[in-house]
């Protein structure tokens, strides 16, 4: 079992973004499990979506208390939210933000990586939506996902031009933190 | 024939037609709301899909396994018929699209769905039901009888119930002169609901009841019909008085006679002479404590005068 | 053992969202007429049906209605007239519902409808729990419990399919966010398959004027305990009824329900002293508890009810009978009395042989998470239940947090 | 229940407690009665007012006359009928059972 756990604001997409995780997942033939943690709270409060994979079909319905892989869309909840709370020592959180991963003010053994995925989105989409860049950032950074993965569950989410846009930034993104 | 009136009987010389509100129903002597059924079957037919509210014409039309009734008929609870109806008008709906030709059904088109309610079960506790039947554009004729009080269950005051009548629930005493409010203006919250088709009817004119139960038919989309139908147990009056209580509801302007079409008053059923109130309160029961406690019950008939005299100026109605 | 049955994902099954996946089960059953209300968590089936609608692939007459009492009285008019009727809801529309679903039953009524459980006021809270489904528990609609998505899907077929034979409504039941807005993968049945599993709706009674009927008579204290007693009667039939269409449902689908007639589904139950019954999403967390004790050589189990009306009583004397302890699971509760699941299953066992000491252990309500720890707690608790514990021992609130309570919860 | 023998005693309930149309004649709601609608043939005109308000169908034309009487089986003795008459052929008399 591989967990993924998603830190966002209403608003955000993360349930968009954990529904691309789940959606690629299956199809690199594994099993998948994309759950948004919901409240009544509305658009910029925190909000947290659980992704899980694994070989084997996934029953366990419970929150993810301790992920893997810990997904922070917006650094602004870093002063309110303990992201890095259950990550797995052997983890990695990946934050989207301009920094360098040493100037994320968190405490964790995790490896840190960090992606301008905000940038990403505003040069290949011209709006700050960052979640596609930040689908290919996980691939890069985990190698869970191939490009190929990425390419299919974006097209069949975004028609046309926006789909090709949205492809860019995931390689853009994949690439950058690939490297 | 014997000329002793107790011998007279010509019950085998008479014959009964295909009724579709049919005798042995359990209504009481000298029932409005029946006479109301009565009107409607006949001016709907047979290609009719009748769905009624719990209330005094469901008990006494369909005690298992009698049935009153020659057309589909449907009750389901006290506030649902408008609902229940707009399901059945969607199933036809779906059934003239898609043929299920398991169903064998007949087309839409030539269909008749009457809700029927009493004022209870239409101004009151369905009358959400209601407003969604109407906003939604359902072709349903919605038809309220109006008894002026919950009679199924023992005569309570309803929203229809007139100014100064005494109900088990708005009795009179010394505090009170009885029910406190006029009636709720059903015609005009239908109208508003965009309704293309609204009108007033007594039990007391069934030609012009039939003929507007006819023309709504003809009409698509929903329709409503308030009929006004007395109930002489629970306005305590004489059974023989009920065609005759009615005319003077008519005739004093207690009850409008109306259409309204597309959300303007069509046509009024103007009344020459506008009798006083008194004339129809004094051979009811329910409004006897009136006349007892001179006062008060001066100052509540005036009052129940004005709402009229302000009701008939609204609409024109003197001619 | 249903783990077992797929190692790979299939290339068949789409990842979607829990309500988006049950509307396209309803697509497939090709209802006539839907009728539904929007309430969180449900909205989803409601939102996803008008955009088949909208988009010309599904033809069903859509009644965007006022409330969920109308969409209840709008499916009863509907099906009275001969159609499918379907609809859709959960916590307080359930009980806005309830008067018109009563009713539903006793004029035999098929109208199926997906229920996202959820809790019930006061206080509001808009997540997961059985208290909607409980409270509907004596109408007379059959009720059916889904594990995950894909039992979801398929309980709405297998509902429409059973209800329609029997003449009872049917409430689908799923819980409310952890599998309406859980995105995994499930296969979408296609027309074509439900056709041949399901056939168009053939009623005994129907409002065509061209055969008049009266539908709705009361009912004397001559005859009302018999239609009653037909309710009854009808629910007995649809276990056989039950059986036979989850085994057609097998060679239709591929999916096998078929344990225990349909009625229960267990894992690692058969040999095992300690035993968990739950219903519905918490059973998949149970599983990988089960997975655990048993890595670690102990015998504990779980049973699942599948179908919660009628009620699975001999299938549970049955796959209870050799347990040491047996812990109920359940996110609701009777109050006054203790959980009706765990008193039914206990009313169950009263003429058994075999009685194992049954304790309850009310959680996860209003979508308190249950972690696989605290259902671990949980066995570790049932392993000192003893026949002869009395009823005050035999209830637990093990979620709950006395320090929360006015006083404490010294009494 | 009153001495009389329930017609349905034994009867069998269908499914849903649907029941058939135009059954209610089997109940004779003449015995309500107090009071019993007499008509004078000679006044009566054949109008049909009586029919046309009889809540109870019991107004009906006489075969092969040209006034009208009334179904003693169903008429329940309200006296709409004499009231509504225009000529007052319709008296309403105790009736000695």
């Amino acid at each position: 079992m591989y967990a993924i756990r998603i830190h966002g604001r209403g608003g955000q997409g993360t349930v968009t973004l954990a529904q691309l995780l789940a959606q690629a997942g299956h199809e690199e033939g594994i099993w998948t499990q994309a759950t948004p943690s919901f409240g009544v709270e509305r658009r910029g409060a925190p909000v947290e979506a659980y992704v899980r994979y694994s070989d084997e079909k996934i029953t366990e319905r419970s929150h993810v208390e301790q992920p893997d892989c810990v997904i922070v869309q917006d650094t602004s909840l870093l002063e309110y939210v303990d992201v890095t709370e259950g990550l797995e020592d052997d983890g990695i959180l990946l934050v989207n933000t301009d920094a360098d991963p040493a100037a994320v003010d968190v405490d964790t053994d995790a490896d840190v990586i960090t992606v301008d995925a905000t940038e990403i989105a505003l040069e290949n989409l011209g709006r700050p939506i960052m979640n596609t860049a930040l689908l290919g950032a996980f691939a890069g950074a985990t190698d869970k996902l191939s490009t190929g993965s990425l390419e299919s569950v974006i097209t069949r989410k975004f028609a046309g031009e926006v789909g090709r846009k949205n492809v860019a930034a995931t390689t853009d993104a994949y690439t950058e933190v690939h490297a | 024939m014997s000329s002793d009136p107790q011998e007279q009987d010509y019950t085998d010389r008479l014959e009964h037609d295909d009724e579709l509100w049919n005798p042995g129903h359990r209504a009481c002597a000298g029932c409005g709301p029946a006479l109301a059924m009565k009107y409607i079957t006949e001016a709907a037919g047979e290609n009719t899909i009748v769905t009624n509210a719990t209330g005094c014409m469901e008990v006494v039309s369909t005690p298992y396994p009698e049935s009153a009734w020659g057309t589909s008929y449907i009750h389901n609870i006290f506030e649902n018929a408008a609902s229940v109806a707009a399901g059945i008008e969607a199933a036809y709906k779906s059934f003239d699209r898609r043929d299920p030709d398991h169903l064998d059904v007949q087309d839409s088109d030539d269909l008749n769905i009457i809700a029927i309610g009493g004022d209870g079960a239409t101004a009151d506790i369905g009358f959400r039901a209601l407003s969604g039947m109407m906003e939604r554009g359902h072709d349903v004729l919605y038809i309220m009888y109006d008894n002026e009080a919950y009679m199924n269950t023992g005569v309570q005051r309803s929203s229809q119930t007139p100014f100064g009548a005494e109900t088990t629930t708005s009795p009179a005493g010394k505090e009170s002169i009885g029910n406190d409010t006029n009636k709720k203006d059903m015609a005009s919250i239908a109208a508003d609901h965009g309704v293309p088709y609204v009108a007033t009817a007594t039990i007391s004119n069934p030609r012009d009841f039939k003929q507007k139960v006819e023309k709504a038919l003809e009409i698509d989309g929903p329709k409503f019909i308030h009929v006004y139908a007395p109930c002489p147990v629970g306005w305590g009056f004489d059974s023989a008085k009920t065609i005759d209580l009615a005319e003077k509801a008519v005739e004093t302007g207690l009850f409008p006679v109306f259409e309204m079409e597309d959300g303007e008053i069509t046509s009024v059923n103007k009344i020459r002479d506008r009798e006083p109130i008194e004339e129809w309160l004094e051979p009811q029961g329910r409004f006897r404590h009136l006349f007892k406690d001179e006062e008060n019950g001066e100052e509540a008939i005036e009052e129940l005068q004005g709402w009229i005299d302000g009701r008939a100026e609204d609409l024109g109605l003197d001619a | 053992m249903a783990r077992a049955d797929q190692q790979h994902p299939s290339d068949e099954q789409e990842v979607m969202k829990g309500t988006s996946a049950v509307a396209k089960g309803v697509m497939a059953a090709d209802p006539d007429v839907v009728s539904a209300y929007p309430i969180t968590p449900q909205t989803g089936v409601v939102e996803k049906l008008s955009e088949l609608v909208a988009d010309g692939k599904l033809d069903s007459e859509f009644i965007k209605v006022d409330s969920e009492f109308n969409a209840a009285s709008t499916c009863i008019g509907a099906s009275a007239a001969g159609a499918r009727a379907f609809s859709a809801t959960s916590s307080q529309g359930l009980k806005l519902m309830s008067e018109p679903l009563f009713t539903a039953a006793g004029m035999r009524l098929p109208i199926v409808m997906a229920v996202a459980n959820r809790s019930l006021s006061a206080p509001l809270s808009i997540w997961a729990d059985h208290t909607d489904a409980f409270a509907e528990r004596d109408g007379g609609m059959l009720q059916f419990h889904a594990e995950d998505v894909q039992e979801a899907i398929d309980h709405v077929l297998l509902g429409f399919r059973v209800a329609e034979q029997v003449n009872l409504p049917a409430l689908s039941n799923f819980d409310g966010f952890i599998l309406t807005h859980v995105q995994e993968p499930a296969n979408i049945p296609d027309e074509t398959e439900v056709s041949e599993f399901l056939p168009p709706r053939d009623p005994e009674y129907t409002l065509d004027p061209s055969d008049p009927k009266t539908m709705g008579a009361y009912a004397r204290p001559e005859h009302w305990t018999e239609s009653r007693y037909e309710i009854q009667r009808a629910m007995m039939d649809a276990r056989e009824v039950w059986a036979d269409a989850v085994e057609e449902f097998r060679d239709v689908f591929g999916r096998d329900y078929t344990e225990y007639g349909g009625m229960l589904d267990t894992y690692h139950a058969e040999d095992a002293d300690h035993i968990v019954v739950a219903m519905g999403s918490i059973a998949g967390t149970v599983r990988n508890v089960v997975d655990a004790y048993r890595e670690d050589g102990e015998t504990v189990g779980m049973v699942r009810p599948r179908v919660f009306r009628p009620f699975p009583a001999p299938e549970l004397r049955d796959a209870l009978a050799d347990a040491e302890s047996v812990a109920v699971l359940t996110k609701e509760m009777s109050p006054g009395y203790e959980s009706a699941f765990a008193g039914e299953i206990k009313g169950a066992l009263y003429h058994a042989e075999s009685r194992p000491p049954i304790k309850s252990y009310v959680l996860g309500m209003a979508g308190r998470d249950v972690k696989p720890e605290d259902i671990a707690e949980i066995v570790e608790d049932v392993k000192t239940a003893t026949p002869r514990m009395g009823f005050k021992e035999s209830e637990s609130w093990p979620q709950l947090r006395p320090e929360l309570l006015e006083g404490g919860d010294d009494r | 229940m009153s001495d009389t023998q329930d017609p349905y005693e034994n009867l069998k309930i269908t499914t849903g407690v649907v029941a058939e149309p135009n059954t209610s004649r089997t109940n004779e709601t003449g015995s309500w009665r107090e009071y019993k609608p007499v008509v004078d043939p000679d006044t009566c005109i054949g109008c049909g007012q009586c029919e046309t308000y009889c809540p109870d169908q019991a107004a009906k034309p006489v075969e092969g006359e040209d006034f009208y009487a009334f179904d003693l089986d169903y008429c329940k003795g309200c006296g709409i009928c004499a009231d509504v008459c225009p000529t007052d052929a319709i008296e309403m008399v105790r009736e000695v059972k």
